[in-house]
């Protein structure tokens, strides 16, 4: 088994917010909270696009690399995921993170009095006993541990976000990509470390002289 | 910033406990709520028991549940928040909604949701429901028990009838209400004995069914969303899918990655615009000019479809000629702004990437002359040959998640259910349908003639109270009483204007899940005379939904109702018991006692008396064992063509689209695209409709030869089956005996054996309803061919003087109805009001949204009732972006919102959501409300500043183009 | 604290703190890439291991893989 | 009064003003820019679509700007997709203000304890007379005290979020680590404005003693008597000792108090990018602070006798006064101002 990602196709979001419910609904999010947001570019005028963002579940994750505690860990299938009961709530993972995926219950409040950082577990839960009622009460709850993907792909509205496997996500937008003929760029977090985009645009361009 | 509402608790925990709290009528912890629905150990156990995927899913749907999982079960139901359908997989624990699943199974939604279908579970906490019933002493709303309420507003409606009349109280019904309880409302009504009667659909596609039913024969979408997947070509106007039926763009999409071409057009550059390949933006109003403005070109460049025309159209060459003369390419332009090459293109587009389809919604309903749009938009899939093929069609995208069935079978004021009309041969059907005497049924009316009158609109209940006495067209003159049975006020036009209607009415009934917009509007006027019954959420009950492609889906009850909360059917029987007609209400209908000893009609039943019934438009073969066989069986149906492969459901279509003719034992597997030649009709094939007579002006009105059905015995245009036609071809004779007695002196719609259908369809494949031509001329229509004529009120006066709209009418659907003068009146007003006011809707809510923004998981996401103002009208008013500034209209009611500066609307054009209410022209309304029963998110309602206009047909109201004016507040 | 006695408890103490300073400037300040091991928080177990499929890593791939592609609608659309 | 690493004080000085004022023009000129760029990036894909359907090069493009989009999401910058900035805000911190401010705090005790035992504590020369004079008054004492204590409690709660997981964790494990530091971040957000307002009257109670005197010129030219081995003459206090008032307590204190404030309440719509650069000042700041603090601790204990008293008990020998602040004790005797 590969690593679990997250794949967003800007071709297809329509920016309907499924995603962000999908989620309130499953862990039962509480107000404030938002592991996961849409954000539209150029909104309103012609080249609009939409992207909907969550913790990429990055392979250099930048919030574990500043975490005052090491209070995060990885998965066997690349999940990022935390300890909420060694978190401080420091707000050092927000500031690194390039998505601003960390969020806090009591968002920025005086005295750095944050709360524990809580962020998309990829519906896996955390590191508490599996379907346990101190795993839903910390981390919401473990659908990859029912053979199960995140919600918010599961119920995205035009079939834009994906998650899984990522060769499996490859294998699918890949499949699109060549009924349109082009629109091969997806949000996943090459993007967000750059590289990719750049190798991936000189190739359109080439394309497109041809 | 975060932003907080202090409403709302931070923690998780805090509203669980408090929702968990309710359920048992005591404090609980969120420990003991998670013990309770089970949500902690065993979960994963459970989850595993799901479907949850198609590719064996038809073991999982049936597998038992495991041993140790408790008492989980899985209720599958259908979203309430529009018309796509998505099917919902609730997980339900000792009687607690504890998550919601996807349905990959649904060929449908195939388990895509947006934000509103995502968030439905929130309707297992429900926190700021109506708890109970209530009523408005001394300006406060007060607890009451449900038999006191039933008793005193029982007694005060009957005491008005006494006084004045059944048509002095007006019964407002819902398109969220499942076929059922809507089918008993329109009964319910007419047991009371009056016709004053609607729902949603008036304000929202009345002109649509109106306008398309008249063409062609059924007022519906002619195919289906899924079916967009065939279509090479999609023009969207006045429909903004991405935000309004966001699912429906899973289809969209993936005709687009296919190579479909993709032009919307809108004042507005819209999420759906995003996604275009074309986006045509279109003055407010202009449709008309508009698609007479691509007939132009197609008719020049020879792309209509001549054989298609000739064969099945009839009229169309009066609108070449009208088209020709009068819609030039600077006469386009001129009305609507587009330049020729734009127009050039999508006629172009259209023309060849055929089959290509029409989608629209309420930007081209909402008009003073929408019945002439939407006439304008079925004349130019006429003249490509669109309509009758896969991929083809016009995609009416309806709205609420039953406004199709409520339209169907619903609370019409002018027809009973089935599209029956008021004629007494209409009546007879029903009452012997629901095994009534005639007699009886119309000894209930204050008289024949009011009978067979059609009855005020929901859109203009309020002039039926406010307006002269002696100017209202029926003998007891006022409206002293309203019930609003799931309807919210806020969706109505000149709200300032219904705020007075409420403070004159002698009493208010409102009987909803979230009854607090009306509420609140009626605390701020009133003292007292208002009656608030909490009514279930569809999830709460059982019963039908007909989506918008025609498809009935079948709802479990996932959860018992919550707090003090009845089903509507309940409510109808306990009020027609108190009215001393419950038993003729449920003559044919089995009754059940609920939990609280109330008695319960059922719901199985109703339907199988819609099935006994409704003949015309085929929901007379979907019993609900077959409905509930598809939504068992989802998976073995095809996603593009919605036909069952294999399995037991094998050739039906899913959710047997409307019309599914004949007795269910006849297995007619509905209809998923009308007017279908291609196909036999057992096959769901078709052609359309002969509802207008045979001949026109010497012109037949019947298709041409080599035009039926696939199959069929007559393969040429003939007329809608009655027994003299069967007994004419020697077709008698395949009926039984007891089909021959039945049959006798009955035509196809009323032969309550379904004999006449029988043979008609399985012994010859041909279609009941005859074969005859579409009308591009409707010459029982205003405007025969549809005209461009200017809102009332038009930001251009010198357009006004070109296209005046019509004449004033005294006595239209009972009341004097205002165009001319009025137009007249205000023709320069855009001097003051210079810029264009439109509406739509926002994807985080639903209708007037009060249910929605009582649901935490969507408020958040909409915290703030806006205005979309473009940046040089932002800039030449003096404000900016997330500034409160006021929106004035002609009305001179003012509405305070924030300012949302974007390109999205093009100068002179101000867009506002119209979800929002619970302000009044800059106060919040909160301590109105009901305590507790407030959304969360309030805002201003737009329509408490729309202004008059309805359309000529079907008196629906005209709220996408007005004027207003805007400064910062 | 002019004491010798003082004097050399201060010593030892300075010396001591330098060791443990020293110590932990050798430690590697940026973890590039993550390593397991470094977390010293709760345990977790891995996905297959909880009640659903009781340690089947394979029927969990499957079961994984199967859902992941439920996600391309193409699988039904032709 | 004299500290090996105090001469050093004009260049770094220098170097941190010019550091801070860069930081600071760095941050407002790049909102500009961005601007700029939203424009241009709508259009581009406005046109790259038509001529390519599908491409949407533009459009990541725009998305690595770090430029705020439309969202409905409400929170602390939720219209950003991607803000670099903290990877070089990650970079820094692991980095150079680790490595370094590690090394920086371990170097310079050890440069003391070098020096200590070279050097050995500066004893009074001439015997004790028994006589005291007032040095600190009680208010300045609170002051000192107040403020010593308070930034003690921040050094160390600070410190061991810097460092925690390399020198505690693996003494102590995590759990240790996490309920330590869950306490120090409590100790340190709480204790924080606290210091800020100590500082503040510290400033405002020393400040007139820290002026400019002639004498000064003296102390910087005889090196603060380091190589001459004799005292020179100053006044209440040295140059030595002011030097540490303006560059340490005055400079570095405000710095680490206001970087640490825009930290503490984040409530006030700043951004990640301005919690980066507060959290680069703070600790950098905070390390210099401590650094150039062992020294001054250093002298006010071990360093000088008798130099502990006069903190503690507020009085001094005459003979401590007359040897290290001459020109204050003639003073004194002369009944012109005792203090302040």
């Amino acid at each position: 088994m590969g690593r679990m990602k997250f794949l967003c196709d800007a071709e297809r979001c329509i920016e309907c917010n499924g995603c962000v419910t999908a989620c309130k609904n499953e862990h039962e999010v509480p107000w404030g909270v938002n592991r996961r947001r849409v954000v539209t570019m150029n909104d309103g005028v012609p080249g609009e696009r939409s992207i909907s963002v969550a913790c990429m579940h990055c392979s250099d994750a930048p919030c574990m690399a500043v975490c005052p505690t090491d209070c995060f860990y990885k998965t066997e299938d690349g999940v990022v995921l935390h300890d909420k009961d060694q978190c401080i709530g420091c707000g050092y993972c927000f500031f690194a993170c390039p998505f601003g995926a960390p969020q806090f219950p009591n968002g920025p409040s005086a005295f750095g009095a944050r709360g524990k950082m809580d962020k998309c577990t990829f519906c896996a839960g955390g590191p508490e006993e599996t379907g346990s009622e101190a795993e839903y009460e910390k981390y919401g709850s473990n659908r990859l541990a029912e053979g199960k993907l995140p919600l918010c792909a599961e119920m995205c509205s035009t079939k834009a976000l994906l998650a899984g496997d990522a060769s499996v996500v490859a294998d699918i937008f890949r499949e699109r990509v060549l009924r349109r003929g082009g629109g091969a760029e997806a949000w996943g977090w090459q993007t967000a470390y750059g590289g990719g985009e750049q190798r991936r645009e000189r190739k359109q361009d080439r394309e497109g002289q041809k | 910033m975060l932003t907080k509402k202090s409403t709302v608790g931070t923690g998780v925990g805090r509203r669980l406990r408090s929702s968990a709290a309710r359920l048992v009528g005591q404090t609980m912890d969120r420990r003991g709520f998670l013990k309770r629905s089970g949500l902690g150990v065993g979960a994963g156990a459970i989850a595993s028991q799901l479907p949850y995927n198609f590719i064996g899913a038809a073991e999982a749907a049936d597998a038992p549940v495991a041993a140790g999982a408790g008492d989980t079960v899985v209720r599958r139901t259908v979203c309430t928040h529009c018309s796509v359908g998505c099917a919902v997989d609730a997980v339900v624990k000792n009687g607690v909604w504890v998550r919601q699943e996807p349905v990959f199974d649904s060929p449908i939604n195939l388990g895509a949701h947006c934000a509103k279908g995502a968030s439905v579970r929130e309707h297992g906490h429900g926190e700021h429901r109506l708890k109970y019933p209530m009523k408005l002493v001394d300006g406060k709303y007060q607890k009451i028990s449900w038999e006191e309420a039933i008793e005193e507003v029982g007694d005060r409606l009957l005491k008005i009838r006494e006084e004045s009349g059944p048509d002095a109280v007006y019964w407002i019904g819902s398109s969220k209400h499942n076929n059922e309880q809507a089918y008993l409302l329109r009964k319910f009504v007419s047991f009371w004995g009056t016709n004053n009667t609607d729902h949603q659909a008036r304000i929202c596609h009345s002109t649509t069914v109106a306008g398309v039913a008249n063409t062609w024969g059924y007022g519906a979408m002619t195919n289906s969303y899924n079916d967009m997947q065939n279509a090479k070509a999609m023009l969207f106007i006045g429909s903004n899918a991405a935000e309004a039926h966001p699912v429906s763009l899973l289809h969209i999409l993936h005709a687009k990655e296919n190579g479909a071409k993709m032009i919307v057009v809108d004042p507005r550059f819209t999420r759906t615009a995003a996604k275009a390949h074309q986006y045509i933006r279109i003055r407010s109003g202009t449709d008309v000019p508009f698609l007479f403005g691509l007939l132009y070109h197609i008719f020049q460049n020879g792309w209509e479809d001549r054989k298609y025309v000739e064969d099945r159209v009839f009229g169309m060459e009066a609108i070449r000629e009208e088209v020709l003369a009068k819609w030039t390419p600077d006469m386009v332009e001129e009305a609507c702004g587009v330049p020729e090459d734009q127009m050039l293109l999508a006629a172009r587009t259209m023309a060849e990437n055929r089959p290509s389809t029409i989608v629209w919604c309420m930007g081209q309903t909402q008009h003073t002359i929408g019945n002439a749009m939407v006439r304008a938009s079925c004349i130019l899939q006429l003249a490509l040959g669109n309509i009758g093929k896969a991929g083809g069609g016009a995609n009416i995208f309806r709205g609420h998640d039953n406004v199709q069935g409520a339209t169907d079978v619903g609370p019409n004021p002018d027809s009973l259910p089935g599209y029956y009309g008021l004629a007494t041969g209409s009546w007879k059907h029903w009452s012997n349908v629901w095994g009534v005497d005639y007699e009886w049924v119309k000894g209930r009316y204050a008289s024949q003639e009011l009978m067979e009158k059609s009855g005020i609109t929901v859109s203009r209940w309020i002039d039926g109270v406010l307006e002269d006495k002696e100017l209202i067209d029926q003998p007891g003159g006022k409206l002293r009483a309203v019930v609003y049975w799931g309807h919210a006020p806020n969706s109505q036009t000149r709200g300032a204007e219904m705020v007075e209607a409420m403070k004159a009415l002698d009493t208010l009934v409102v009987i909803d899940p979230y009854p607090s917009a009306t509420a609140s509007m009626a605390a701020m006027v009133r003292k007292d005379g208002v009656y608030l019954l909490p009514a279930a959420t569809q999830f709460e009950t059982v019963g039908s939904a007909t989506a918008s492609n025609r498809s009935l889906q079948w709802r479990e009850k996932v959860i018992e109702p919550l707090f003090e909360s009845k089903p509507d059917h309940t409510i109808m029987y306990a009020f027609a018991k108190k009215f001393g007609w419950g038993e003729e209400l449920v003559k044919n209908i089995k009754l059940e006692k609920d939990g609280h000893g109330w008695d319960e009609p059922n719901i199985e039943d109703i339907l199988r008396e819609i099935n006994r019934g409704t003949w015309t438009i085929g929901y007379s073969g979907q019993s609900p064992e077959r409905l509930k066989l598809h939504m068992k069986n989802m998976h073995t149906f095809d996603v593009k063509t919605l036909k069952a492969q294999g399995g037991p459901c094998d050739g039906e279509y899913f959710g047997l689209p409307w019309p599914c003719f004949g007795t269910p034992e006849m297995k007619h597997p509905g209809t998923p695209n009308l007017y279908d030649t291609s196909k036999h009709v057992m096959d769901g094939g078709g052609n359309f409709r002969a509802n207008f007579g045979v001949e026109r002006d010497g012109v037949s009105l019947l298709a041409g030869d080599g035009s039926a059905s696939m199959g069929a015995d007559l393969q040429m245009g003939y007329p809608e089956f009655d027994h003299l036609l069967l007994k004419k071809l020697g077709w008698w004779g395949e009926l039984t005996d007891a089909e021959k007695a039945a049959a006798e002196g009955k035509n196809w719609k009323t032969d309550p054996s379904g004999g006449i259908i029988r043979v008609a369809m399985v012994n010859h494949g041909c279609h009941p309803f005859g074969n005859a031509k579409a009308r591009a001329v409707v010459w029982n229509f205003p405007d025969a061919i549809p005209q461009h004529r200017e809102p009332i009120y038009s930001p251009r006066p010198d357009m006004v003087a070109k296209y005046p709209t019509h004449d004033d009418k005294m006595k239209f659907w009972r009341l004097p109805t205002l165009y001319k003068s009025l137009q007249e009146k205000v023709k320069d007003i855009s001097k003051e009001y210079p810029l264009v006011m439109t509406s739509g809707r926002l994807v985080e809510y639903e209708g007037g949204g009060e249910e929605t923004r009582s649901n935490p998981w969507l408020a958040e996401l909409q915290q703030e009732m806006f205005a979309e103002v473009n940046p040089k009208d932002a800039n030449d008013a003096g404000f900016r972006n997330g500034d409160y500034i006021w929106v004035e209209s002609p009305t001179k009611a003012r509405l305070k919102v924030r300012a949302q500066v974007t390109q999205r609307v093009a100068p002179g054009t101000v867009f506002l959501p119209f979800h929002f209410s619970g302000w009044w022209q800059g106060e919040d309304m909160l301590k109105f409300y009901p305590e507790g029963a407030a959304p969360i998110v309030r805002g201003e309602a737009v329509n408490t500043a729309t202004t008059y206009g309805y359309d000529a047909v079907t008196m629906m109201q005209e709220t996408k183009t007005t004027l207003c004016r805007v400064s910062k507040a | 604290m002019s004491m010798p006695v003082s004097k050399r408890i201060v010593t030892a103490a300075f010396a001591a703190a330098l060791v443990g300073g020293l110590g932990a400037c050798g430690e590697k300040s940026q973890v590039a890439v993550y390593e397991q091991g470094t977390y010293q928080g709760k345990a977790d177990t891995a996905a297959w291991d909880g009640p659903a499929f009781k340690g089947d890593r394979a029927a969990w791939e499957a079961a994984l893989k199967n859902r992941a592609r439920g996600q391309n609608e193409y699988n039904r659309t032709e | 009064m004299k500290t090996i690493f105090r001469r050093d004080k004009w260049p770094l000085l220098l170097v941190l003003v010019f550091w801070l004022l860069a930081l600071l023009v760095a941050a407002t000129p790049v909102h500009a820019q961005r601007a700029a760029h939203t424009e241009s990036s709508a259009e581009a894909q406005a046109e790259r679509q038509a001529e390519r359907p599908g491409n949407n090069a533009p459009v990541w493009r725009a998305v690595r700007s770090g430029e705020a989009h439309f969202t409905t999401v409400r929170g602390p910058e939720t219209g950003v997709l991607i803000q670099s900035e903290g990877n070089t805000w990650r970079q820094l911190r692991n980095g150079p203000v680790t490595v370094w401010g590690g090394w920086l705090l371990i170097l310079v005790p050890a440069a003391i304890l070098l020096f200590w035992l070279v050097k050995g504590t500066i004893r009074l020369h001439a015997a004790r007379t028994g006589r005291k004079i007032t040095r600190f008054s009680g208010f300045e004492r609170f002051v000192h005290w107040g403020t010593a204590i308070s930034f003690v409690l921040l050094a160390l709660t600070g410190f061991a979020i810097l460092f925690g997981k390399h020198v505690l964790a693996p003494l102590f494990g995590g759990d240790l680590l996490a309920l330590l530091l869950s306490a120090g971040k409590l100790v340190h957000n709480y204790i924080g404005p606290l210091f800020g307002v100590f500082l503040l009257m510290m400033f405002f109670t020393f400040v007139r003693d820290n002026l400019w005197h002639p004498s000064d010129a003296t102390w910087i030219r005889r090196g603060g008597g380091l190589l001459g081995g004799d005292h020179v003459p100053s006044g209440r206090f040295n140059f030595g000792e002011k030097s540490w008032f303006w560059f340490g307590v005055t400079l570095l204190g405000l710095a680490v108090s206001i970087s640490g404030l825009v930290m503490d309440f984040p409530n006030f719509g700043q951004g990640r990018a301005d919690m980066q650069i507060a959290n680069i000042v703070h600790a950098v700041g905070a390390t210099l602070l401590l650094a150039l603090a062992f020294g001054h601790i250093y002298m006010g204990t071990l360093g000088a006798e008798g130099a502990f008293e006069a903190m503690s008990t507020g009085e001094v020998d005459e003979t401590w006064a007359k040897e290290h602040h001459a020109l204050w004790y003639e003073e004194v005797k002369a009944g012109k101002s005792g203090r302040g």
